[in-house]
């Protein structure tokens, strides 16, 4: 039993607690402290987060929009999609193509919500919030410039 | 093919970079190796001496009022005792303003104050960087090799008199000149 | 029965080599940017600069160790060391030569993908805990970001497990005897490269900690030894990137003449300088560019690419 | 007597002079002031610097870090954005009213041990910039351990003023911890460097003459430094 | 003088008289011009009431035949104190409005004189969108009103001031107004000033209808992207920016307040840090307009030796520009192999100017000293060594596909709406007009040189970095005719107002030395007038608009500069765009901050 | 013995997220009990698995997970929905409002 | 073997108990990671090697990030309302009917009878060749079921992100 290698990597993990435990637990003893010099107590803004050196406006911890929330999302639920890849991932001879088949099908369903998403537009970063009124709508095309820069004058 | 040409267009990019690993870096080793610093270089400003060795500067302050942030402090004297001619008691320059601007070198009448290729000035401590006459003077004549004030001004000096100078005439008797 | 003495000896060889290299490559990553940048890079500490990283280490441990009292304290401290450990611990499965490997867990890769999901963590919750605008900044990036690309590296893993039909790197490696898994997975490298990179937030996707825009990103608020973590972390994890990628697709230990360990030393110290020559060169994406890269083209290809080759092996079986 | 070679100041001891206050503080432990001498090299070979620049100075203080210069080769290339970060700050550049509130709290958001520089003229002293809008030097403000003057001070110049800070730093002895031992930082009485070149400069008598370059090949891809032999001096 | 430029000034008074003719006569009544001044310059400069003042400017905007589109300056004088007012209306304040027309190639000086105690003009930001910070810093430097305007407030100085700094009663001198102190109380309420809050502005910090909070975050005064003391607060909508309020004045050096201090002669090294990257470019402008005052001409020597040294800067510049935006976007390495090539630019310099980033280099009347033997080698070998380096930097940033994917179709930006905001050199060029003054205003001889004007034509970040590096090329061409028909002659002219007289000169002869002792402890005196020349800098047009009131200093110096209308374009340009576009936009607009501030 | 006693401690967890979700008013720890409760049922299926060395264990376990992910996609969604709409993460609240 | 079980079962508890507690709700998730990384070494100690590394990835690598992400989304909210509701007395009901449900299940269990352990190996391919065998149906269930938790999830979003306030 004891040959199951879940032992090194319990021995091995007790070693790297160490390490980290020498790199978390030495630098709070070491070195100079601020707080201990009289010149520096007085200095309110060590305590300030660093924002360009200029006092921050509200705190950064706000509500962000929700699109970052559909991107977790979507790999929380391909993550479980490439679960069951994994699984056969390991075992191709062995479930053979019946286990092919399957899994294309699988494939395929995710495909296809993949292009539901991506025709949706779930997948560009489209900016959805308020577009400033002043702003000229230029259709984004490729700079023909590019000519230009080619046959290089001098 | 555009992805191939991408890709192409992306490791041309890397290859660029990696041949730098067979060239040699460009890099002067300072403090080491010395750059090289080109004769008109405005560096560390000095007072020079005429090349028979006495101080050029005539005290004439004009270095002082052509100098934008007023840095340049002297004062004039002509103590006999020491110099036959006006020279400055003190010179004071302040290294903490000074903007190596160069106009006190274009402006001075003499080539006394010059600019050099030097810049190693740094210090800990900010009244280090004013520095006096005897920081400037160095003890020869610093970029302008030849020049003579005095041999070209119609003044007498210990070695040479009145209209010896440069494109003088030997000078005149002035009472030939009486009716 | 365990060989402790052999655990041992392998534990201290893996744990203090990774460490060490880490620690060494802080000094040849700028040697090397440094000599790309035709310039010399720090030389002059100990021989060919090769002590910068000790003068850096010190100079890091004895800086002061500070936390904020805007950030949320326990959350804060922890978060460097997630960095490290998952690093660290994924080094456990990686076989350097036969039998030369901490643990060989039959589920090798899938330690590798657990340890790689939860690495994520550190990023999100440091940028969190900080209570830093630019570090939150860069922890919403990194959520997005590394979420993804960790799916994509899973998948375009697999298809070396497909081949070799096992979980087990060692065994990985083995099946590679006579033809590394580069060839015939030669889509499933670059996939698991760039997602590689992604996850260690190595240029072109270094968004998270993006200089020009966000400062230092998500560690913006960390000093000392724990910003310290965060950059060994980071040398760390392009070590086991490189190590990965040795193992699944350039036949690991296996090549000619020299000894196994010389071989896949010298694997991985090609692929760690390449990638500092990619941070060298190449700019960085945009974090949305990135992000529909990975989902429109990545993805996808991955999928086929698993598919493709799962069809292959088989039809091949007949 | 303390002396200038190769950019690196010969005879500068910190003030205990290896026996003082101290190690005697501590109990004469060789070991303790072997220890503090690491210290001491380790952070004076690791000075990053922040990554905060004002005005023109701010340009030749990123153009040491490129390839002719190369401040990398000291260490010092590490510019970190957050002060949190940084050792050094260099405050590169005209030091205006309305930036100096923004340039005390990044010093303030710095944590020990940090080290000024004062670049340039205009952070010396306002320089030129005589102005209303314009701070007439960072030391109003701030505490300096190193100014460097030079309108702008060419890059060179940041490498000499950066070895002059290191031979400081690495003469400093500050606490090992925050719990034990002497917790002031003793800092070594720096020499005026104006006095301990003054010998060598006055003796120089003739620099090359400005209407001829002495060397035109300094194009070429590779032209490297050289032992400085522009001044002649008579000795 | 020679013929053609003389010729030229006639034409350019014949069309001055038709212009002020044309819009005297839409108002058809004989006082509507309270009076038509006179310039060294020959722009027409026209007086009008202050009622008056929106229908003129509405009327040359956009009425006229061949309008006016550009708002290209917009400043104030403080005319109190001033000598040789004769002729023009009695004004305490006078502000001026400098307008620009493509199609006749040719500019508008409106001023509007006020006095008493109404010191208030309607405000003209609905006409031209970048009226808002020249307006803003007129308040802020001068104290005069704008009505109607949205936010009138300090631009430059920070909110705690007090006064008015051009102003004449105003100290100008730093040690004049007692030692700078921080005490920690003023410390914490400076600290306060600066914060940003969002309501002054009008912004909301909560989006109501998908319910989140916006974020505002201080990009700068120090930060890794902004190249400087530039301060952007950015409101943003996750990555998004929503707005973008730009916060300058952390570079303000004053120099307008000083240039009224300094002699003619001694101004010129604060010139050069106008733009700190130009070196030369910046001194053009300026010693340009001083000769146009002293009716000074400019030997043909000293022409192209201004002319080989300005490419020579502009190179030195755009390579900056080039390293720092490929570094914006993230590459590490360019920016090094940019500056390598810069630093032998600034070899060249040093050997010929003898100064790197400010040359000091050229004097009223030439340049500072004659070439040394052995210049052409170095420029040879430089011409020789350059043109392949660029190749490289071509394949390595401007053909790499991520950089491309970074800076193709971000930033765009109209023709119209560059030239309503003030847009200059490349950045308008990248739009598709050719517009350099280089050529269609000559100056300083650059009709002699053979040469192109790069464009391109979607005023986006990738187009506007193909412009520049186009344009490196094109400098490179102008820099290799220089060298192969540098002419012989004098550097300087002998005119008795350049300053100072020729060095060797002055060393041999009293006469001269006398006028130098004159020249270098007075001043030169300039006869009273007013000038400006805008010149083609590396970033845009800057122009120097001198008033002299006949003595040794400059009464007035007006400073227009490029990357001021460039920065306050910024928020335009990136609204909607991503967080990281942002950095590229700054990458692409080239611009310093002490040209922004001054 | 192993067995049983890791299905005793799936009973506990089973209690601990069952204790959770009938005191917590949050919406969120509501979830985050159920989430307990689902990894009580998993380690009871894979306890119950290594009982009988039958490998069904496992897929059950998968499928658990599944269920999972989908139920926590949407049910986020919906607190993330009801709580801007409403300001509060308060469950009783929520079947106020309803009515 | 036993005494890992033991530690990792302890911990898993301990764990749990901590989440269920916790007024701060990145703390209770993280605690909760701790917890299913405990649980995962217990899978594994019970030959359940795949599940051990899905539980690792899957839960602790993905749904507890959505979870700390949307904690993240909610702001300030997460926190604040916590505070005030959390007293003692809220816990007394629950968990007397746990108490009572955990003995009753506590005593089945104990007076149960079981056949002895076999083949604690369950290899990986084992789990494979069932998935895509038997269970074949299931497999495709399941992504049955992920096609409509993704879309619906994504309009969920979306509509947050689209829909006029309501109230
Ligand atoms: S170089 Fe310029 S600033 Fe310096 S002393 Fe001379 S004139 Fe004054
Ligand atoms: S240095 Fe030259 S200019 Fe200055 S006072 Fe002396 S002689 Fe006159
Ligand atoms: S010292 Fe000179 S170069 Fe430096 S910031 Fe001031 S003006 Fe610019």
């Amino acid at each position: 039993m004891l040959q199951d290698p879940i032992w090194q990597i319990c021995i091995y993990g007790l070693a790297v607690g160490f390490v980290i435990l020498v790199m978390l637990g030495l630098p709070p003893l070491l070195g100079e402290r601020h707080w201990k010099k009289s010149e520096r107590r007085s200095e309110s803004a060590t305590a300030i987060p660093y924002e360009s050196g200029i006092r921050p406006t509200g705190t950064a911890q706000v509500r962000p929009p929700v699109q970052y929330y559909l991107i977790a999302m979507f790999f929380v639920i391909f993550d479980v999609e490439a679960a069951y890849l994994y699984a056969w991932a390991v075992a191709v001879p062995e479930t053979g193509w019946l286990g092919f088949v399957e899994v294309t099908i699988f494939v395929a369903i995710l495909l296809a919500s993949l292009a539901y998403l991506w025709l949706t537009g779930a997948l560009d970063w489209n900016a959805q919030y308020q577009r400033p009124p002043v702003r000229h709508h230029q259709k984004p095309h490729v700079n023909e410039a590019k000519e230009l820069y080619d046959d290089r004058v001098a | 093919m555009k992805p191939l040409c991408y890709i192409h267009d992306l490791l041309l990019g890397l290859w660029i970079v990696f041949k730098r690993t067979f060239t040699k870096p460009v890099t002067v080793q300072y403090p080491e190796e010395r750059p090289y610093l080109p004769p008109r270089w405005r560096g560390r400003i000095v007072l020079t001496r005429d090349p028979d060795g006495e101080e050029r500067c005539v005290a004439c302050y004009l270095c002082a009022v052509a100098c934008p942030v007023d840095c340049i402090a002297l004062q004039a004297t002509d103590n006999p005792n020491a110099h036959e001619r006006r020279y400055p008691e003190f010179f004071r320059i302040n290294f903490s303003r000074c903007i190596y601007c160069g106009h006190c070198e274009e402006a001075c009448p003499t080539n006394a104050i010059q600019l050099i290729p030097d810049f190693e000035q740094s210090e800990y401590a900010r009244r280090n960087l004013i520095y006096e006459k005897e920081d400037l003077l160095i003890s020869g004549t610093g970029k302008y090799h030849d020049y003579n004030f005095y041999r070209v001004a119609g003044v007498k000096t210990r070695d040479k008199d009145k209209r010896q100078g440069e494109h003088e005439l030997p000078p005149v008797d002035v009472r030939s000149l009486m009716p | 029965m365990i060989d402790w003495s052999h655990t041992a000896l392998t534990i201290g060889i893996i744990l203090g080599g990774a460490l060490m290299l880490a620690g060494l490559l802080i000094w040849v990553e700028r040697r090397l940017l440094g000599i790309w940048q035709e310039r010399y890079g720090p030389n002059r500490v100990g021989p060919g600069g090769c002590l910068q990283s000790l003068a850096d280490m010190i100079k890091i441990f004895t800086k002061e160790d500070w936390i904020p009292p805007f950030a949320d304290k326990a959350v804060f401290v922890i978060t460097p060391a997630i960095v490290v450990i998952t690093a660290l611990m994924s080094f456990a499965v990686v076989p350097i030569a036969p039998s030369f490997v901490i643990a060989d867990l039959n589920m090798g890769a899938m330690f590798f993908l657990a340890m790689s999901s939860l690495a994520a963590y550190s990023v999100i919750i440091g940028g969190w805990a900080s209570n830093s605008k630019f570090a939150f900044l860069g922890s919403l990036r990194a959520i997005a970001q590394l979420l993804s690309y960790e799916v994509f590296m899973g998948l375009s893993l697999m298809g070396a497990v497909l081949l070799a039909g096992s979980f087990n790197l060692s065994d990985i490696v083995e099946a590679q005897r006579h033809q590394w898994f580069v060839i015939p997975q030669f889509l499933g490298f670059l996939g698991f490269f760039m997602a590689g990179l992604a996850e260690a937030h190595r240029t072109p996707f270094d968004m998270p900690e993006a200089e020009a825009e966000l400062v230092a990103g998500y560690h913006s608020e960390y000093s000392g030894m724990k910003f310290g973590m965060f950059f060994v972390g980071e040398y760390l994890s392009v070590i086991l990137l490189s190590a990965m990628t040795v193992i699944l697709f350039f036949g690991g230990w296996h090549g000619p003449w020299l000894p196994p360990v010389m071989w896949f030393v010298l694997k991985m110290a090609f692929f760690i300088v390449l990638i500092i020559l990619i941070r060298a060169t190449w700019p960085r994406f945009r974090f949305d560019q990135l992000l529909s890269f990975g989902w429109k083209v990545v993805m996808p290809l991955a999928l086929m690419n698993l598919l493709a080759t799962g069809g292959v092996v088989l039809w091949k079986q007949g | 007597m303390t002396g200038w070679r190769n950019g690196r100041l010969e005879g500068v001891r910190s003030i205990d002079g290896g026996d003082g206050s101290l190690t005697s503080v501590v109990g004469q432990s060789v070991l303790f002031a072997k220890l503090q001498d690491l210290l001491a090299w380790g952070r004076k070979n690791s000075l990053w610097p922040l990554n905060f620049g004002l005005s023109c100075c701010f340009v030749e203080m990123a153009t040491s870090l490129t390839s002719v210069y190369d401040a990398a080769r000291f260490g010092a290339e590490v510019v970190r954005g957050s002060p949190r970060q940084a050792d050094v700050l260099v405050v590169s550049g005209t030091v205006f009213m309305k930036v100096a509130p923004v340039i005390r709290q990044l010093y303030e958001q710095m944590l020990e041990p940090r080290w000024v520089i004062s670049m340039g003229s205009c952070s010396n002293s306002g320089g030129m910039f005589d102005a209303y809008s314009v701070v007439q030097g960072v030391d109003k403000f701030l505490p300096v351990d190193v100014y460097m003057p030079g309108c702008p001070p060419p890059p060179h110049a940041f490498m000499e003023c950066l070895l002059l800070l290191q031979n400081m730093v690495g003469s400093e002895r500050r606490p090992l911890s925050w719990w034990f031992g002497p917790q002031e930082v003793q800092k070594p009485i720096m020499p005026s460097m104006r006095d301990a070149k003054r010998e060598e400069r006055t003796r120089q008598r003739e620099y090359p003459s400005i209407d001829v370059l002495p060397r035109t090949d300094i194009l070429s891809p590779h032209f490297a430094g050289q032992p400085n032999g522009l001044s002649k001096d008579n000795s | 003088m020679n013929p053609r430029s003389s010729a030229l000034r006639e034409a350019s008074i014949g069309e001055q008289t038709e212009l002020v003719a044309e819009i005297a006569s839409h108002f058809s009544s004989e006082e509507y011009l309270t009076a038509v001044q006179s310039t060294k310059d020959g722009i027409p400069t026209i007086w009008i009431e202050k009622h008056r003042l929106r229908e003129t400017l509405r009327f040359v905007k956009s009425k006229i035949p061949r309008p006016f589109p550009m708002l290209f300056d917009l400043s104030a004088t403080d005319e109190r104190l001033r000598r040789h007012h004769e002729g023009l209306p009695i004004s305490a304040f006078t502000v001026f409005y400098h307008l620009f027309s493509f199609d006749r190639n040719q500019s508008l000086r409106i001023k509007v004189p006020l006095s008493g105690e109404d010191l208030s003009l309607p405000s003209i930001v609905d006409l031209w969108p970048n009226a808002d910070w020249y307006e803003r810093e007129t308040y802020d430097m001068f104290g005069i009103q704008f009505d109607g305007h949205p936010f009138l407030r300090r631009l430059l100085m920070p909110s705690w001031w007090n006064g008015h700094p051009l102003r004449k009663d105003h100290p100008s001198r730093g040690t004049e107004m007692g030692q700078f102190q921080l005490p920690p109380e003023k410390l914490v309420m400076t600290q306060e000033a600066l914060q940003f809050k969002p309501e002054d502005w009008g912004l909301s910090r909560t989006h109501q209808d998908p319910d989140f909070d916006y974020m505002f975050i201080n990009l700068g005064p120090a930060h890794t992207g902004t190249h400087g003391v530039l301060r952007l607060v950015a409101q943003l909508a996750g990555e998004e920016i929503v707005n973008i309020v730009p916060d300058i004045g952390f570079h303000h050096r004053s120099q307008e307040k000083i240039a009224e201090r300094q002699t003619w002669h001694t101004f010129i090294p604060y010139t050069d840090r106008v733009d700190y990257l130009q070196g030369v470019l910046n001194e053009m402008p300026y010693c340009l307009a001083v000769e146009r005052l002293a009716d000074i001409e400019v030997p043909q020597r000293a022409q192209v030796i201004r002319v080989m040294m300005s490419e020579f800067y502009r190179l030195a510049s755009h390579l900056v520009w080039y390293g720092t935006f490929a570094q914006d976007i993230g590459a590490l390495s360019p920016v090094f192999y940019m500056f390598n090539d810069r630093e032998r630019i600034l070899a060249i310099a040093e050997a010929i100017c003898g100064g790197r980033m400010h040359p000091n280099w050229l004097r009223i009347g030439g340049v500072a000293r004659d070439l040394p033997i052995g210049w052409d080698q170095l420029v040879q070998q430089f011409v020789d060594w350059f043109p392949n380096r660029l190749d490289e930097y071509e394949r390595l940033v401007m053909d790499n596909p991520i950089f491309k994917a970074r800076t193709v179709g971000i930033g765009g930006l109209s023709l119209e709406d560059a030239i309503a905001w003030g847009a200059t050199g490349p950045m308008l060029r990248a739009c598709g007009l050719p517009w350099d003054l280089r050529k269609t205003r000559p100056y300083s001889g650059y009709d002699q040189f053979d040469f192109d004007v790069p464009v391109a034509t979607n005023g986006d970040c990738y187009g506007r970095g193909v412009v520049h590096v186009l344009e490196m090329r094109q400098s490179l061409r102008i820099i290799r005719q220089c060298l192969d028909s540098m002419p012989s002659g004098h550097y300087k002219s002998l005119n008795p107002l350049a300053t100072p007289p020729m060095k060797e000169h002055t060393m041999h002869d009293i006469e001269t030395l006398i006028h130098h002792f004159v020249g270098v402890s007075w001043g030169p005196v300039l006869p009273p007038g007013e000038a400006e020349v805008p010149t083609e800098s590396s970033k845009g047009q800057t122009s120097y608009y001198l008033t002299s009131d006949g003595s040794q200093v400059s009464y007035r110096t007006r400073i227009r500069t490029p990357s001021f209308a460039h920065i306050q374009m910024v928020p335009f340009i990136v609204r909607g765009e991503l967080l990281s576009d942002l950095l590229a936009v700054l990458g692409s607009v080239d611009y310093v901050l002490s040209d922004v501030d001054r | 013995m192993l067995t049983t006693h890791a299905l005793m401690l799936a009973i506990l967890l089973f209690g601990l997220g069952l204790v959770g979700l009938l005191s917590r008013r949050n919406i969120l720890y509501m979830l985050l009990s159920l989430e307990i409760m689902l990894n009580a049922a998993s380690l009871a299926f894979i306890a119950g698995g290594a009982r009988w060395g039958q490998v069904d264990g496992e897929v059950m376990f998968l499928f658990i997970l599944t269920l999972a992910a989908a139920e926590v996609s949407v049910a986020l969604g919906i607190v993330l929905q009801l709580s801007y709409r409403f300001h509060t993460l308060d469950a009783d609240a929520f079947s106020e409002m309803k009515g | 073997m036993e005494v890992l079980f033991y530690i990792a079962a302890a911990v898993t508890f301990l764990a749990t108990l901590r989440v269920i507690t916790h007024v701060h709700p990145v703390h209770a998730l993280l605690y909760l990671v701790v917890a299913l990384i405990a649980l995962a070494l217990i899978f594994y100690l019970l030959g359940a090697q795949f599940a051990a590394a899905l539980e690792i990835i899957i839960y602790g690598g993905a749904i507890m990030v959505l979870f700390i992400f949307v904690v993240m989304l909610l702001g300030p909210l997460a926190v604040e309302q916590e505070k005030s509701w959390l007293t003692p007395g809220t816990w007394v009901g629950p968990s007397v009917l746990a108490l009572v449900l955990l003995g009753e299940v506590g005593y089945l269990i104990a007076a149960g009878d079981y056949l002895p352990i076999s083949g604690m190996e369950t290899r990986q391919k084992g789990v494979s060749i069932v998935l895509y065998g038997p269970y074949i149906i299931g497999v495709e269930l399941a992504s049955m079921l992920l096609l409509p938790g993704l879309i619906g999830a994504y309009h969920l979003g979306r509509r947050l992100s689209k829909e006029p306030r309501s109230c």
